[in-house]
């Protein structure tokens, strides 16, 4: 359960990212998180895992006041969140196997973290989550010689190996073709079912977004204008998030958006 | 400051809009290198007169070398032997020192401004000493002899390699970083599994480079004591025995050009 | 008016030199011969940031001294390097005019260089081929006569093993080659007499092994450092021209920090024959170079050598006096050359 | 369970080659280690460094700031000017020796030959060079200028030949969509390219040229290195301080303005 | 006028990238290819100012036979023909203008293309150009410090200098974000409007290409499989063009895209 409250974020000379976000997301939802670039959507996805500190409020994941924590602690809460960035973050000139392994380093004995030698047990560990996302038959392949697809699929994998109860996705599918979209998409929305675990998704591809998601929240300009079920999201609540709309619109989708 | 001496020019499109061109620094540059080349050439007394009438007798020594005195050849392996393990231990320890040493040094990596600062000044100030200064001075405490060579090559090793290392860290995607520090790892963590394998072809193929460069300069170092196949050079200078110079240098530019060729080799399967 | 020469061959040399040189100091009044440059380039084997100022006034005075003699100097231009090599190919290939260099070098580049003067300088109150009496008549101190040759010395040094093989010379025992073996050496050069070819023929002499045969040796490059080493013991035995003790007496205690006197803590090990001192040679290259200027030159130097002024300035390279030479007088050296050279 | 250890036991095995030439590596670390002979090490190393130390830390003041010929302020104007010459004539003899060797723009055997006359004139040290040139043109400042070229032509041609193979040809894709001829396309396409990254070797070769040019004094062809080695050698480490400080002080200042401007060649 | 008749291209040993293909495009279209990676695309767009050689059949441009056309003229005939190419393909160290410049090349005296000093009336047109898509601004600053989109942007101004009749992209918005691939299209689209030139754009995005091009080509295994207005195209017809669909579904499709 992730928990908002009155959460503001400012970048160093006065930039407000975020401004007064309440919000609740709990276990096993899909939310997809949309808004025109620069409302905010990267920064509030990171500062559920504490990758960006927040200037003012509480944001509370799991009980745990996320803004209390310290160093080691960080670290610590940090491995159960898994991350999937727009240009998969991967080691390119590593295998795939080696960049899934890497997820479980913070939990090695120093000569391990040196040397980077894993145990067997890991390396199962490891295929086992390749084989999650249908890559296993690439487990020896360069990472630079696949395909952005079977990239983002490997990213999905090393996180999958975090074992995480809460998956944050950073426009997962941004730099995918339509096809290879859908198939990370699907990967998504089924480990989203079948290990109940939560996804929030920044996503641009609106359909994508209504088409997966369960839940939309809709950001401008640091604000939450939009939070509501996917099915419920119409064109005029989209030119609401997007354009900021006219008058009535706005205060229509916003009364719709604040149920929460 | 240019821009305030030679104010920008305004270009005025058809359609009446208006656009500053910045005046083109290209001919206050090539005025400086000129004034400079010219300022030099007086300074140092450059003829290209000279050049013309009696450049030839630099073939003189050349010459002199050709053919190489054969014989010499079996006085020549212990040093060049020397040489080469002055320059690869010099090389291995100062490329293996660099990595923490580049760490420090990388603004992206560590935080602290000062640490980085010193890092770099450190590295900066041992990357001026000529090797020749170093090593010198490395026989004045180490005595004479390989010990010395191989301090001053690992010093110069430690700056060259410790500061191209800390610009490909710098140049390096934090994007794999970025998803380690969100696995839970910390920086130096990260820095080992995302960072150090991206650095890692390139700084082996920097510290080979490098290996190859000391096996080159450890041959001069012998003229300060520091031994090596440059006590040879130095007695056959000094004899005017040109023809075992030219041996030497021969065995010389067939040791770089194999070191050379295993190192190509090498770097291409890296990279 | 020059001074009187002992070295066989040079009054024929001299009646010579004064003949020309009437011949131009009489034409000196109508033109003198105009010379832009005149280069002369040197090895300091002293203290040698002192020689780079002490020689601003050698320019002056050789200007003067050559003005006398008929030839206008526009400028004397003075190069100091560290290897003798540079200048024996500059004279050699023609583009330094004058070289200080010592009779060795003089030899090995002689196919462009032409030696014009020896120089002189006080003997030595030692000057004996056994060791033993160098170390029993100590201090070594400078005598009234002149000299053109001195010798070269092994001295040891305060380490342990130069004292063991101090006393074992001392004690009047021969040394053999296992000790000089054991102990590590500080040579110079190749090509310098004292520092090298002269205790090679030593050696050769007395053990028929050359400097190449000793395992434990080193090469510096100057023998102020090479004293520097000795001082702290970081070789054990080293080779120097006989008055070196006397040149580095006062830095022994001062600049290397020690206790006793350098007459103390250092005995002599070794002694070599005689060795040429320092020529000044021209190069026969040189394209301003002819028989005309050459007498000019030696003349003006051993003027020079004449002044109060001058002699300060030559005393820099411990030269005291000149006397003409001829090539014939380094015919010894060229053996020894040899000698040492087929060694190898 | 069973497909995915299967596909455990499937890793590529490159042990055995790792094996080989970590164990290559170790043994010439262990063979070059006998090299070192600690015995030479002097007890007195340490009062050395200290000496050597103190020495920098209390520069010879009137040498450093002195306008004399003799000062070190004159001798370091005059290592620039080796330099920065020597690098220009190093630059100018490398750019057709760098398309030599280039193995994309001339035949293989050509491009082999040219990098075996570089490797040769790499391997020649200064100081040997220092004694050619002495003869052609006499101790001195100019003798250091041909020197300083002759060694920056291997480096130089080496870093050229680099840049000249990573040369980004998709730019020749659009110019020929515009219709330019293969000489247009050299001239609008290559040249803009290699200017930039070649100026940016050619200011880092300068930098290093300072380094070599202060050791040249060792052959007598002028710049710093001659009164450096000197007092060196005559343990006067105040005046080796000054000197140091005068070209440590130079060259940081010549890094620091050629990083600049390298980098703003480089990525603009 | 572009006109195709019975083109086939194959690559070096036997890929045939273009079968048979029967095209015509009229002055002012704006026609999107679309289809799968490999489908030939490029290939087609290639032929059209003979980057590549077509095999057989006959392809004339404007009235103009392209495979008959021998250098000089071949240069001459692409003078007028624009291309853009999804990597942008500037010279990152030069500055915007100078690579707009390089449009005029092929036309200038002997001692300019030497010095590369050009007249100021080029440098006028050339702003000119630059001030069509927005980025005059940018005129004097290193291309590489733009961002993407701005960079399509250039060699869009690039192209526009040359002054051409017809106008090929090679995906052009592929390494661009939507906002910034929304611009470049407006680009595209005004240009393609206001100076009634031809476009002739391969696009992976669909969406993007239904809402911008008038006319739709797909294109599947090297043949031209459906060709219409961008109004039919059905998913169905997507569908067809991008999987093959089913039997039934292709009849169908193939005969509505076969209606030209
Ligand atoms: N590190 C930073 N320092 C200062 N300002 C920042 C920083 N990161 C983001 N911002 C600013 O904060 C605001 C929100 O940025 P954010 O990255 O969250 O937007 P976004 O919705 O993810 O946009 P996009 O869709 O382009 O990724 C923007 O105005 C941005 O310029
Ligand atoms: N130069 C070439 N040599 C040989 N085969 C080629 C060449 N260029 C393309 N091909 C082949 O021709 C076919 C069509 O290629 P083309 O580049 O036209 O496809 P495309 O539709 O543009 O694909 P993409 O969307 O990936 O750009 C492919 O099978 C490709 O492998
Ligand atoms: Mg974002
Ligand atoms: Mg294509």
């Amino acid at each position: 359960m992730i928990e908002f409250i009155d959460v503001d974020k400012t970048y160093g000379k006065g930039v407000k990212a975020l401004q007064n976000v309440n919000l609740k997301i709990d276990k096993g939802e899909f939310v997809a998180v949309i808004g025109l670039s620069g409302a905010g959507k990267s920064t509030l996805i990171r500062c559920i895992n504490r990758m960006h500190d927040i200037t003012s409020g509480s944001l509370v994941v799991d009980g745990i006041e996320v803004g209390h924590l310290r160093g080691k602690e960080i670290r610590k809460f940090r491995r159960r969140i898994g991350m999937i960035f727009q240009s998969f973050n991967l080691v390119t000139r590593a295998t795939v196997l080696k960049n899934v392994l890497v997820s479980f380093v913070p939990e090695l004995p120093l000569w391990r973290k040196l040397t980077g030698i894993f145990s067997k047990e890991l390396k199962l560990k490891a295929l086992t989550a390749l084989d999650q996302v249908g890559i296993l038959d690439k487990a020896y392949v360069r990472v630079d010689q696949l395909s952005g697809g079977q990239q983002q699929r490997v990213a999905l994998a090393r996180t999958l190996a975090q074992n995480p109860y809460i998956m944050l996705a950073d426009e997962p599918i941004a730099s995918l073709d339509p096809v290879t979209s859908q198939q990370v998409m699907d990967d998504f929305k089924r480990i989203n079912q079948q290990m109940d675990l939560s996804v929030i998704m920044n996503i641009h591809h609106v359909e994508v977004a209504l088409e997966y998601a369960d839940r939309i929240i809709g950001v401008r300009e640091g604000q939450i204008v939009y939070d509501g079920p996917s099915q419920e999201v119409t064109d005029d609540i989209l030119d609401y998030i997007y354009k900021g709309g006219k008058e009535d619109v706005t205060t229509e989708a916003y009364e719709e958006g604040a149920y929460v | 400051m240019f821009d305030k001496v030679f104010p920008p020019k305004e270009i005025i499109l058809p359609n009446g809009k208006i656009i500053m061109e910045k005046r083109s620094r290209t001919p206050l540059t090539v005025l400086i290198v000129i004034v400079s080349t010219y300022l030099s050439v007086k300074f140092t007394g450059f003829e290209f007169l000279v050049l013309l009438q009696s450049g030839d007798k630099f073939f003189d020594i050349v010459v002199a070398m050709i053919p190489p005195k054969w014989e010499y050849l079996p006085n020549i392996w212990k040093p060049l032997m020397d040489t080469i393990k002055m320059s690869l231990l010099g090389s291995v320890i100062g490329s293996l020192v660099a990595v923490p040493a580049a760490y420090l040094a990388a603004s992206n990596i560590v935080e602290s401004k000062m640490v980085v600062m010193i890092a770099r000044f450190v590295l900066s100030v041992l990357r001026t000493m000529p090797t020749l200064v170093t090593a010198l001075i490395a026989t004045f405490i180490f005595g004479l002899g390989t010990l010395a060579g191989t301090v001053a090559i690992f010093l110069f090793t430690l700056s060259y390699v410790g500061k191209l290392l800390y610009e490909q860290i710098e140049n390096a995607s934090m994007n794999a970083f970025e998803a380690m520090e969100s696995i839970g790892m910390n920086r130096i963590q990260a820095f080992r599994y995302a960072i150090f394998p991206q650095v890692l072809p390139n700084f082996l193929s920097t510290s080979m480079f490098c290996f190859e460069g000391n096996v080159r300069y450890a041959a001069i170092l012998g003229y300060v004591g520091a031994g090596g196949i440059g006590l040879l050079l130095d007695e056959g200078l000094g004899w005017r025995d040109y023809a075992s110079v030219g041996m030497v240098l021969l065995m010389l530019a067939i040791t770089v050009f194999f070191i050379e060729t295993i190192s190509e080799h090498f770097r291409k399967k890296l990279i | 008016e020059s001074e009187e020469g002992n070295t066989d061959g040079s009054t024929e040399n001299e009646a010579e030199a004064s003949e020309t040189e009437n011949e131009s100091s009489a034409s000196e009044e109508e033109s003198n011969k105009a010379i832009d440059e005149l280069s002369i380039s040197f090895v300091p084997s002293r203290e040698p940031d002192e020689i780079t100022t002490a020689t601003e006034p050698l320019k002056e005075l050789l200007k003067e001294e050559m003005a006398n003699l008929g030839y206008d100097i526009g400028n004397v231009e003075i190069s100091v390097g560290t290897s003798y090599e540079a200048v024996g190919e500059a004279l050699s290939a023609g583009t330094t005019d004058i070289g200080f260099i010592p009779g060795g070098t003089y030899v090995l580049y002689d196919d462009g260089a032409e030696v014009l003067l020896t120089s002189t300088r006080a003997g030595l109150t030692n000057d004996s081929d056994n060791a033993k009496d160098w170390n029993d008549n100590k201090p070594t101190e400078a005598s009234d006569e002149q000299v053109t040759y001195y010798r070269a010395l092994m001295i040891a040094g305060p380490s342990e093993k130069g004292q063991e093989l101090a006393e074992k010379v001392n004690s009047g025992e021969e040394l053999t080659f296992e000790d000089i073996d054991s102990a590590s050496w500080a040579v110079m050069s190749t090509s310098s007499p004292a520092g090298y070819i002269y205790p090679a023929l030593w050696l050769k002499d007395n053990f028929d092994k050359t400097i190449t045969d000793l395992s434990n040796k080193v090469k510096v490059d100057s023998y102020g450092s090479a004293f520097a080493r000795l001082a702290q013991k970081d070789i054990d035995v080293m080779v120097t021209y006989a008055d070196a003790r006397r040149d580095n007496a006062d830095t022994w205690q001062s600049d290397f920090n020690r206790e006793g006197t350098i007459w103390d803590e250092t005995n002599v090990i070794g002694v070599t024959s005689g060795i040429y001192n320092d020529t000044i040679s021209v190069s026969k290259n040189s394209e301003i170079m002819d028989e005309d200027l050459k007498t000019a030159i030696q003349q003006a130097f051993l003027n020079i050598a004449e002044t109060e002024e001058g002699k300060e300035v030559i005393s820099i390279y411990n030269h005291e006096g000149y006397q003409k030479a001829s090539d014939a007088d380094y015919d010894k050296e060229r053996e020894a050359q040899e000698m040492v050279q087929s060694l190898n | 369970m069973n497909v995915i250890e299967k596909q455990l036991y499937a890793a590529p095995r490159n042990k055995t080659y790792l094996f080989v030439i970590t164990g290559m590596i170790v043994a010439l670390f262990l063979w070059s280690l006998t090299a070192v002979n600690i015995e030479n090490m002097e007890e007195s190393g340490w009062s050395i460094a200290q000496s050597i130390l103190t020495g920098i830390v209390t520069p010879d003041l009137d040498l450093l700031i002195n306008f004399t010929k003799q000062g070190v302020l004159y001798l370091l104007v005059e290592t620039i000017a080796i330099a920065f010459l020597g690098t220009i004539i190093g630059a100018i003899l490398a750019i057709p020796l760098a398309f030599l060797s280039a193995s994309n723009v001339v035949p293989k055997p050509l491009a082999y030959l040219t990098r075996l006359l570089l490797i040769g004139i790499r391997t020649v040290p200064s100081l040997v060079y220092g004694l050619m040139f002495i003869r052609v043109t006499g101790p001195g400042p100019f003798a250091g200028v041909l020197t300083i070229g002759l060694i920056s032509v291997g480096m130089l041609a080496k870093l050229f030949v680099d840049a000249i193979e990573d040369l980004d040809t998709s730019i020749f894709e659009s110019m020929t969509s515009i219709g330019c001829t293969t000489f247009e396309k050299i001239r609008f396409g290559i040249v803009p390219q290699l200017f930039a990254i070649f100026l940016s070797v050619i200011i880092y070769r300068f930098d290093m040229n300072l380094r070599e040019a202060s050791i040249l004094g060792l052959v007598a062809a002028g710049g710093i290195g001659a009164p450096l080695i000197f007092a060196m050698n005559a343990y006067r480490w105040n005046e080796v301080g000054s000197i140091l400080i005068g070209l440590v002080v130079l060259i940081l200042i010549v890094e620091l303005y050629s990083n600049y401007t390298r980098n703003k060649l480089v990525r603009g």
